[in-house]
């Protein structure tokens, strides 16, 4: 259905289209745009590693690349996943777009920084891609000394440095967002009036600030261990690499709460618009999101529990382990009690949200076995822990940055993209991810380690399999890109409010002119008032 | 609530001089295992005091005051729960025993003697690359490690040549080695092969090959900075 | 079938280990309980978004007291888990800290192989062979990078990082050849760092401990380390240094530089090795390098055995 | 509003605030806000490396207090004590610029940066001392102590070059922020309270460091 594209008014994607205007820009939604464009290229980077390691794997003797050569790309995989993709996804792209909209401000606290934030992104992009040309690190993602202090002869540093600039960007971003939702929100809207996903993005904006630091100065110190020479973690003085472990988890851990964190906002905003019913229980989730990025802190030892730990160190990190779990659970049984008594209609945005729930739940549950320590022991570091932090990165996060991409790409671009093909790619990217990752689960049990380049050949046909997933999870990929860039052009109109959802962020035009509201609106109820029809001078 | 005038932030500058001596001070008394404790308390009070009066912290916001007690708490939980795996593990992990070397193995007859501790002199860790010894027999294509030479010099020669033990000429040291340079590259191999004055004929490892000898020499030659051009085919 | 690999297929992972079977049953567990965890959840889900999918006419007034829901589900959660935790923090513990009668093997992690010494000297690479229903310690150590033991048949792990000893144990309860990985990225051949370990009967065990060939005798092992550390090339009969010789010492008193006598026994000889410079024998000068951290334990017992040889009095014992 | 944000905004002030704001009073305390959350940031940054400190001072005691032995306690002392009178210039620099004395806050803003100048000298000196006493294990040069300590003594200087060195670079990005802040002052650039107690808190951060850093290495030593 071809419609001529008619002019819009005037809004902060047509006000200007100088290159120029676009690398000053210090308006929110234009350096979404900029954090958009820059993580989808590094999406694709860590994908291309992660395409030619399933090829590898597909078969047990290394006959693909070298061992070198898969050491490096499981390496790039990761750095380039982790910090590039997954850590900035939904805060910097979604997070910096909606943030403002949603609590009615005008544009970030800070908003010079907020592009200090980008560029710094730009600069780590910089750092990682030199580091790849240059023949890359082997050293994994998670740098253990003494190999990347000592052993690994790969660009250690360069990655160092790029992912110390990018930690310094994201911790940009949090400290933006903290004050943004502390000191500008709308009047009338008081903390138990925010969105759930402003709540999301104020405590992802937490762990950012707190844990961001712990990683700069832990691979600081491994790269000054590489240039000074000096020892801080060489056991031949005395130093101790599982410190560094401990250092590096204290981050890496709240980590992934940055990253599954956002997705759940994403998700409450999705699942109460389709359901067109409130949230179940907004202050167990409001809480729920609170507590797991404040206990996320305490649990980080659960990844040491074979490393050389003391046993009575590894049992107290098993129990804060469990209890972090609960509010994880809490939220997932609030999503399934939200669609009681709505009125559900599937939408690509709703199948995301519920392929979120489902896959996370599955990952939330392997993630309670492999915290119990005996059983641990067996697992960790094998296929089980890879399949286990897949289904929550990529079956939870993954699913719903594009649900929320999807959902809220109306109110970005202006042009509504072919539902059609959104539900073919969201389904097919459901089965791919399947195929791919259950097999791995099974594959850990057994006793595959991971980071392996060759295998024993009892384990090819798993293999086999998840590799054939693989390739249906990276079609599945492929298909939201070609539609969406489609749309920018052809796209019908979108009204400024398609899914007739509730919030701030619907109430402006679509795309949203530069300065978001004429009159900043006064919030008067609790959010997703979906129960009531909603009355055209209804703010929100 | 009047200005804090000048009076007031002398007298607090003055009380952390006065902390500071205090806590010089105290580290000459003979407190032994309490001193870390007090010197750090000292540091404690002169951080409070900058942050309450300097940082005017004494009339901030509420949400300012968390922020920046949030900085020091979740230092506290990462010394808490990291101290708490350091002081709970057994005996035999305890870090402060340092081991031996865990055991070398000998290297078996012929060979090139593997590196004995990698980087024991803690030269630039990233030149030297561990080569796994011949014996794997997988013959998996084993890393092209820097230069034989520097690791024939860093298994053999370096007993007497790290320190310049018996009047060797110490590796990096550039007259000693510009005197003996003089001879010619072929009078230093045939005085390591078969001896001279207290080198015991090459270096006491009659398994080495002359072209190990020869690698190692160029090797010593070079970290001291000195190249010599080498007549004749048998360049290493 | 011992001996031959008991892995063809992709059955379940067999359980070769008093431990295996205990691991086992909490994983299960543990399974199960997810299972019906997902079927529960995936039920109401997908059951809620059908039944009240968009144009149907439903019930649709909401009056379910929420915060009561939502606390009967959080704290039946907490006690689930915690349960789960008690359970298998107890066998965390109690399998901790091996039984005293263990038989202890020694195991080195190197840079993509590991090497086992048994208490006769037996060596092996990417093999370890142990009796049936026997405790057995393995002491690990590594030369470089963090490796991980790691045996799946056991379902047994145990990182080991360099500057400290550690102890992988467990008991094996089935013959068989069983799979051994490194599970710690350590750099290149990561991949290629497997091996198997051997479980065979106590006799079978104990006739291949016998059987082993290739272990000479302690003091021929000596001598070959004698000329690789260069103790030849001072001490040897040929050379030009002035060392004292060694030949006939062993068991003599012997005058010390600084006008003391010293017997030359094993310590002697240990001292005289790692630290030179403290005894010297009279007439001589402290040029001798130490060799301390360059021989270990093992080699040092190897080279005193070779210096006893050369004055026992009927040639090499 | 009972309390105020650090920068206390002045009914009569003509200054408008940044678009995105509706009042003056809002902009200072967001920009006191958020110079508090990257204050905390900095504190973990540090603590990162604190933490990892004590983990081995804790586990190698006499050879930490071996090693602290050689420090020059003199030096350190005089520097913390600089350090602490910048901290103190620094906020009569802060209550200038609240009283609009533009020269008197110009006067407390230079001498601040001397103050940090004379620091990283005398830093540097005792940097100088230290590798002319082969104390420096840094670039493989060679690190002589004496046994039974010489592994452990490495592990502590080279915590001791890594935080000084680490404290150095922030207070070099301390000096150059309150020399930004000196050139402001004399040309009078608009929000001027706002931005010189800003810095100002970032200086005292620095200062902050300097105090927790001092005793960890420098009083480890048996003295006397």
């Amino acid at each position: 259905m071809t419609t001529v594209p008619i002019t819009l008014p005037k809004n902060y994607l047509n006000q200007d289209y100088t290159l120029w205007s676009w690398l000053t820009t210090i308006d929110h939604k234009r350096i979404a745009w900029l954090y958009l464009v820059s993580i989808t290229f590094f999406f694709f980077l860590g994908g291309a590693a992660a395409t030619v390691m399933r090829l590898e794997l597909a078969t047990a003797p290394g006959d693909v690349v070298e061992s070198e050569t898969y050491n490096r790309l499981f390496s790039l995989h990761g750095i380039a996943m982790v910090w590039f993709f997954l850590v900035p996804s939904i805060p910097a792209t979604l997070g910096n777009f909606l943030l403002p909209l949603m609590i009615g401000a005008r544009d970030m606290a800070f908003p010079r920084l907020n592009l200090l934030s980008w560029y710094l992104y730009a600069i780590a992009g910089v750092f990682a891609l030199t580091m790849v040309i240059a023949g890359g690190v082997d050293t994994g993602w998670t740098f253990y000394t003494p190999y990347s202090s000592l052993f690994a002869n790969g660009q250690v540093v360069l990655a160092v440095v790029g992912i110390i600039v990018a930690g310094f960007s994201s911790i940009l971003t949090g400290l933006n967002f903290i004050v943004t939702v502390h000191k500008m929100r709308a009047p009338g809207l008081t903390w138990m009036r925010l969105p759930l996903f402003v709540w999301a993005q104020y405590a992802t904006a937490i762990i950012m600030v707190l844990a961001t630091p712990v990683l700069a100065i832990t691979l600081l110190m491994i790269a000054l261990e590489r240039i000074l020479g000096i020892g801080i973690f060489d056991p031949k003085m005395g130093g101790d690499p599982v410190l560094f472990q401990h250092l590096f988890w204290f981050y890496s851990h709240p980590a992934v709460y940055i990253m599954i964190l956002p997705g759940m906002g994403v998700v409450s905003e999705i699942i109460t618009c389709f359901a067109r019913k409130h949230i179940f229980g907004y202050d167990g989730m409001a809480f729920a999101l609170l507590a797991i990025a404040l206990i996320g802190f305490l649990v980080w030892g659960h990844h040491m529990f074979v490393a050389g730990q003391s046993v009575y160190a590894s049992v107290v990190f098993s129990l804060l382990s469990f209890i972090v779990a609960v509010p994880s659970g809490i939220k997932v049984f609030n999503w399934a009690a939200t669609l009681y008594k709505g009125s559900v209609s599937f939408e690509t945005p709703m199948l995301y949200a519920l392929g979120f729930v489902g896959l996370f739940t599955i990952g939330g549950l392997t993630g309670v076995t492999v915290a119990s320590t005996a059983v641990d022991v067996h697992v960790h570091d094998t296929y089980f822990v890879i399949a286990h932090f897949h289904y929550i990165m990529v079956g939870g996060m993954v699913m719903a940055y594009f649900g929320g991409l999807h959902f809220w790409w109306p109110k970005m671009t202006g042009r509504m993209y072919p539902d059609v093909w959104g539900r073919i790619a969201a389904i097919t990217i459901f089965i791919g991810f399947n195929l791919t990752f259950f097999p791995q689960f099974i594959l850990g049990y057994l006793g595959m380690p991971r980071r392996y380049h060759t295998y024993p050949d009892e384990f090819e046909l798993l293999n086999a399999l998840s590799s054939a997933g693989a390739s249906i999870l990276a079609a599945g990929y492929l298909l939201p890109l070609a539609y969406l860039l489609y749309s920018l052009r052809w796209g019908p109109m979108a009204g400024p409010n398609p899914w007739d959802a509730r919030g701030l962020e619907w109430t402006t035009p679509s795309p949203p002119p530069e300065h978001n509201f004429d009159r900043i609106p006064i919030v008067t109820q609790k959010p997703y008032a979906y129960d009531v029809p909603k009355r055209d001078s209804d703010p929100a | 609530m009047a200005e804090p005038t000048l009076r007031h932030h002398l007298g607090i500058w003055l009380t952390l001089l006065a902390l500071l001596g205090l806590s010089i001070a105290s580290a000459f008394l003979e407190l032994g295992e309490a001193k870390a404790f007090v010197t750090l308390s000292i540091a404690v009070i002169q951080a409070f005091l900058i942050v309450t009066f300097f940082m005017y912290m004494r009339k901030a916001a509420p949400v300012p005051r968390i922020a920046a007690a949030s900085g020091f708490i979740w230092l506290l939980i990462m010394m808490g729960l990291i101290l708490t795996d350091y002081r709970t593990r057994p005996e035999d992990m305890m870090l402060g025993r340092l081991l031996p070397e865990p055991a070398w193995e000998s290297p078996p007859q012929g060979a090139v003697p593997t590196p004995l501790a990698k980087n024991r002199d803690y030269g630039n860790p990233a030149a030297i690359q561990p080569t796994p010894d011949s014996e794997r027999g997988e013959g998996a294509p084993s890393k092209p490690d820097t230069s034989a030479g520097e690791r024939v010099y860093r298994s053999v020669c370096i007993a007497c040549h790290g320190q310049g033990l018996m009047g060797a000429p110490r590796a990096g040291d550039q007259a000693a080695w510009e005197a003996r340079s003089k001879a010619g590259m072929e009078t230093l191999v045939s005085h390591a092969v078969n001896g001279y004055q207290a080198m015991p004929p090459k270096g006491g490892h009659p398994e080495l090959s002359e072209q190990d000898i020869r690698g190692a020499i160029g090797h010593m030659l070079s970290a001291s900075g000195i190249s010599i051009p080498v007549r004749g085919d048998r360049q290493d | 079938m011992p001996g031959t690999d008991t892995q063809e297929s992709i059955a379940l992972l067999p359980r070769a280990s008093t431990l295996a079977e205990r691991v086992d049953a909490q994983f299960f567990t543990l399974l199960w309980v997810d299972a019906l965890m997902v079927v529960v959840l995936f039920g109401l889900i997908i059951g809620f978004a059908v039944y009240y999918r968009r144009g149907t006419l439903r019930n649709r007034v909401s009056n379910a007291p929420q915060t009561r829901v939502e606390i009967t589900w959080s704290t039946a959660l907490l006690l689930i888990f915690l349960s789960i935790f008690a359970w298998s923090a107890h066998l965390y513990v109690e399998a901790s800290s091996p039984p005293k009668n263990a038989l202890e093997i020694h195991g080195i992690g190197k840079q993509w192989m590991w090497k086992f010494e048994h208490r006769g000297g037996q060596r092996e690479i990417n093999e370890l062979h142990v009796p049936l229903g026997v405790p057995v310690k393995v002491i690990l150590a590594t030369q470089d990078v963090i490796h991980s033991f790691f045996v799946p048949a056991f379902r047994m792990k145990q990182d080991v990082v360099p500057g400290r000893l550690r102890v992988a144990w467990f008991t094996p309860s089935r013959v068989g050849r069983y799979h051994l990985f490194c599970a710690e990225y350590c750099g290149l051949d990561h991949s290629r760092m497997r091996g198997h370990v051997v479980v065979m009967e106590r006799n079978d065990y104990e006739a291949w401990l016998a059987g082993f060939t290739g272990t000479e005798s302690l003091a021929a092992q000596g001598e070959k380390l004698f000329s690789q550390y260069g103790c030849i090339g001072c001490h040897g009969p040929g050379s030009k240094v002035l060392a004292p010789g060694l030949g006939g010492i062993f068991g003599k008193s012997v005058p010390l530089a600084g006008g003391s006598i010293a017997v030359v026994d094993e310590n002697y000889l240990r001292d005289s090795i790692l630290a030179p410079e403290q005894q010297v024998v009279a007439g001589y000068q402290p040029i001798m390098p130490s060799f301390a951290g360059r021989i270990d334990e093992a080699d040092l017992m190897r080279l005193i055995a070779y210096i006893k040889s050369l004055s026992a009095p009927q040639g090499a014992p | 509003m009972t309390y105020q944000s650090a920068i206390p905004t002045r009914p009569d002030t003509l200054e408008q605030p940044a678009s995105q704001f509706d009042s003056l009073a809002q902009q200072h305390q967001a920009d006191t806000l958020g110079m508090w959350v990257f204050l905390a940031s900095e504190i973990l940054f540090f603590g990162g490396m604190f933490m990892a400190y004590t983990v081995y001072r804790t586990a190698f005691p006499a050879a930490f207090e071996a090693a602290s032995g050689h420090l020059n306690l003199g030096l350190g002392g005089i520097n913390t004590a600089i350090l602490l009178t910048s901290s103190l210039t620094m906020t009569l620099a802060d209550d200038a610029v609240v009283a609009r004395n533009r020269r008197a806050t110009a006067i407390w803003l230079a001498l601040t940066a001397l103050l940090g100048t004379i620091f990283l000298a005398i830093k540097g000196i005792e940097w100088r001392e230290e590798f002319r006493e082969q104390l420096a294990p840094l670039f493989g040069r060679p690190f002589v102590f004496p046994e039974p300590h010489t592994d452990q003594a490495r592990l502590f200087f080279s915590f001791y070059f890594a935080l000084t060195g680490l404290h150095a670079l922030h207070l070099l990005i301390g000096v150059v922020l309150v020399l930004v802040m000196l050139i402001f002052t004399l040309r009078d650039a608009p929000h001027l309270d706002a931005k010189v107690i800003i810095a100002g808190l970032y200086w005292h951060l620095v200062d902050l460091i300097w105090v927790f850093v001092f005793p960890l290495l420098y009083l480890a030593a048996r003295h006397g």
